[in-house]
């Protein structure tokens, strides 16, 4: 079996819309900007972010912040949404203000704890802490349980997490649809919580990644994969090299401060294609 | 280098505060954004010669995760991460910490980006300092307006962690777990009493006498101006140069 | 910090009599031998082993037959213990059949489960299935619990497994002692539920496995090993490139199917020191 | 090749059979020392053009895990693996696996190697296919001494999963769920019901007139002794050296 290789536009149209969609951090070349993009061209809408456990990088947030603006987002999931150091998400923010987006608050390790549960395909994992936040308060796929091990221990569960559809950037993949995501665990533990995993690719290698014994550790296994795209520079803003280019950033974020300006930002971007610059 | 040359800077006092916090600490992890945070810890590892290890997050370069995101977490589940560090939009006298944003959640008249890893590393990491360089009566206030991690907990309630310290601009703050109410410790040089009682929104208790924060002696300063000056640079460019003059190495 | 250096007899002097041991199933070249080996020479006593989720692999099988044999084992907690298609462990059946040795039956999925509960630090795991089997029925450590989000669905916990000391064979380390382990997963799960890790390597590197970015997502970091020695050979009767010196297996299942022939065995190998043969 | 000249073997029927019971399945794994299931699952591989992915435990050069070993129970739980093969050394009349022992547990008058992955794999993959090469009264039993893990549940035990069929070296049974019990299906070549009858320790259903499990057609012998039996030599060198005359390819 080979994994489809198509191109962004046909990845991009496999998420429908009011999907659960499952994104990672953006601490590596993850962000899947150039499908988000393409989501927007589509006008896909209602879908429902799951971030591992954060949009809080420069490119994530704005990646993040691109699906709110446009109107493509029902609710985020979410332990943190920024473009980190330099400062708040616009749209989102806004969208909060506004009361139009739906944020359900959570916090790192209850999403990676949720996450794993639902890459077990198992009910529930248990979570010390979180016990007396507010965040508690106000999820009903969380619970405090007694610990049946000892008594008078309350002990948070929480429901598993299983996105939908996945959407990353990876630095490479095989002719099978192998896919190599080094030191970046996240991807294969969304990979295997996920419905549908669609990923772009920097770049497509000719040997099988499996065979390579020092590849092979940091493979997500081709049946996770649904679909992949070719797509150097899809991650754009950030660079293969795991940099990001924070005058984009930078100029997204004066855009988008209001409404107007992110609507003339997205469809000068959306006609340009920066993120198929190649 | 000229150490003792240039007058101490605050950010340098408020870095061996915080490091004389962390000794004996095998692993302390710094968050995202948290430049001073991350002087103190390295501060912390010079001094120890490397037994305190520090994992600034956000930094390939200086973490050393090899299982995904929740490894950080897992660390400190099993009682290997000895100390973090936590600021907030809001902290309470109770030190509850609000990461969510001012209003009647989920209503927000402000929106913060959100609480992060607060509501699990509080409960379990032994020395959660709490920082916070806007000392005000809008950030430190009576009663945080949504809890993303609670100071304290019930009894009965699996804590092995929580916070010891809360260091501001102004000054430093010990927290008392049993009675759940910070304790004024030493005000910063040239910061005084009253200034302290003025710009903070809650009660805290005060000893007698309160003393200063003491300044980095020169050999610590020497340290600080040194290798951890160079370090924070790779992590930090802006508030390196900023602070120290220093640039990062070429990667 | 660098990871103390011993060589194998002082890397199993840290290991107490009546500890809780774990080791991996032996499916690769992991299998702790020449560290067995030692702690039979020194005596240890009322070992609790737990396996990963079994020894049913020839070498892995025939290692914790010898502990068996040796006497150095309380209990044995377990989802299969034998030598794969070389048929059954003459020691650890024997054993059995006199009652002189607790084994407490599992099941490999829930070991994995409760294994990777104790490595996040955390009290307990769910689990799909084991309700209804026997082996439910003779753990304290598993209950069944009603799923707080959704009416009438039992499901299993398991608490969890955390050994004090874990043992185990690598491919290769560095002189910082961070340990690359390849495919083999389960090695890190277990160093990170272990209070102790103590690991014997094929050999040691001169450079950081950290920064070289191919190896680094199959490195168990250097904090969470203890002690490590570097020991060629000492995953015997494995070979480095993973296949089982299968008559090695042979000649032991054959002397060990009595007492005396166990004993004969194992004095005439402690003596030869096969596991150091360099 | 000479498919079709040599007369077909017991293993080639038992492995069509298999096979045919793994139509439309995308993957199969193969536990450990199970050369008929694996020969059957990699004939059903073949027929699908690689559809269905088959994957051989115990043999690195045959799964495709990155995950350590729980990734096969993973994908069991998330509905990703259609079909398991588990034997017994008891099997009873209600799909009971019994892989610890006989006696009365803990104590134990034979003790087998233990439960593997049975207690929760017989529960999530929804085609668990039984195999038992020796039918005697001794492993064919009325009531296993120790429940591995059990044929059926309670109503409202998550089950997705467990046992269709058992087949032994005489015969091919069918497994009712709702009515928790077997369904003689056919008889192999030259067995007759009273040697089934005699040797079972169960009682079972069966219909007015039982066939015969069929011998795999010209096109069917032709792939299990060409493509399948040089991949089966990979994993089980001993097997494919007896039943098909043929040697593993170098490595």
């Amino acid at each position: 079996m080979t994994v489809q290789q198509l191109d962004v536009a046909a990845l991009a149209a496999l998420v429908p819309s009011g999907a659960r969609i499952g994104v990672t951090k953006g601490e590596q070349t993850d962000v899947p900007m150039a499908l988000t993009l393409e989501l927007v061209r589509r006008g896909v809408r209602d879908l429902r972010m799951v971030t591992i456990p954060t949009c809080a990088f420069p490119a994530s947030g704005m990646m993040l912040d691109i699906l709110v603006g446009a109107g493509c987002v029902a609710s985020v999931e979410t332990s943190g949404v920024s473009m980190s150091e330099l400062g708040a998400a616009p749209r989102f923010s806004a969208a909060v203000k506004a009361g139009s987006l739906k944020v359900i608050d959570a916090t790192c390790p209850a999403v990676y704890a949720a996450l794993q549960a639902g890459a077990k395909g198992q009910p529930f994992a248990a979570l010390r802490g979180l016990i007396g936040s507010d965040l508690m308060a106000h999820r009903d796929d969380w619970a405090v349980v007694s610990n049946p091990f000892e008594d008078g221990d309350p002990v948070a569960v929480l429901k598993a997490i299983n996105p939908d559809v996945t959407l990353f950037h990876a630095p490479m993949a095989d002719r099978r649809g192998n896919v190599w995501i080094g030191r970046n665990r996240d991807l294969l533990t969304l990979a295997h919580a996920s419905a549908t995993t669609l990923v772009t690719v920097e770049k497509i290698v000719d040997f099988d990644l499996m065979e390579d014994e020092t590849l092979a550790p940091a493979v997500i296994p081709d049946f996770y994969v649904t679909a992949l795209a070719e797509a150097p520079g899809a991650c754009w803003p950030q660079r293969a090299d795991g940099s990001t280019d924070l005058d984009v950033v930078r100029g997204y974020m004066a855009a988008a401060r209001t409404a107007e300006g992110f609507a003339d930002w997205l469809s000068a971007h959306l006609d340009a294609r920066p993120e198929a610059a190649e | 280098m000229s150490a003792g040359a240039a007058p101490v800077r605050p950010e340098e006092i408020q870095a061996a505060a915080i490091a004389g916090m962390l000794e004996g600490a095998r692993h302390v992890a710094v968050g995202m954004v948290s430049p001073i945070p991350g002087t103190g810890a390295l501060l912390a590892n010079e001094r120890s010669g490397g037994a305190t290890r520090v994992s600034i997050l956000g930094s390939k370069k200086t973490t050393f995760w090899t299982n995904g995101g929740s490894e950080l977490f897992d660390l400190a589940g099993r009682g290997r991460l000895d100390a973090f560090f936590l600021s907030g939009g809001q902290i309470d006298g109770g030190a509850n910490v609000n990461l969510v944003g001012v209003g009647d959640y989920p209503e927000a008249k402000v929106r913060w980006s959100g609480s992060f890893g607060s509501a699990y590393l509080y409960f379990v990491v032994p020395r959660v300092i709490l920082f916070r360089w806007e000392h005000t009566r809008r950030t430190l206030v009576d009663k945080v307006d949504f809890v993303s991690a609670p100071g304290t907990s019930e009894p009965g309630v699996h804590r092995p962690g929580g916070p010891i310290a809360l260091i501001t601009n102004l000054c430093l703050f010990d927290f008392q777990r049993d009675r759940g109410r910070f304790r004024l410790k030493s005000l910063h040089p040239g910061v005084t009493l009253e200034e302290v009682m003025d710009n903070t929104g809650f009660d805290f208790d005060r000893p007698e006498r309160v003393g200063e924060t003491p300044s980095p002696d020169p050999e610590t300063l020497a340290l600080i101006r040194g290798p951890v000056a160079r370090r924070i640079a790779d992590v930090y460019p802006v508030f390196a140069r900023s602070v120290f003059g220093v640039e990062p190495a070429a990667a």
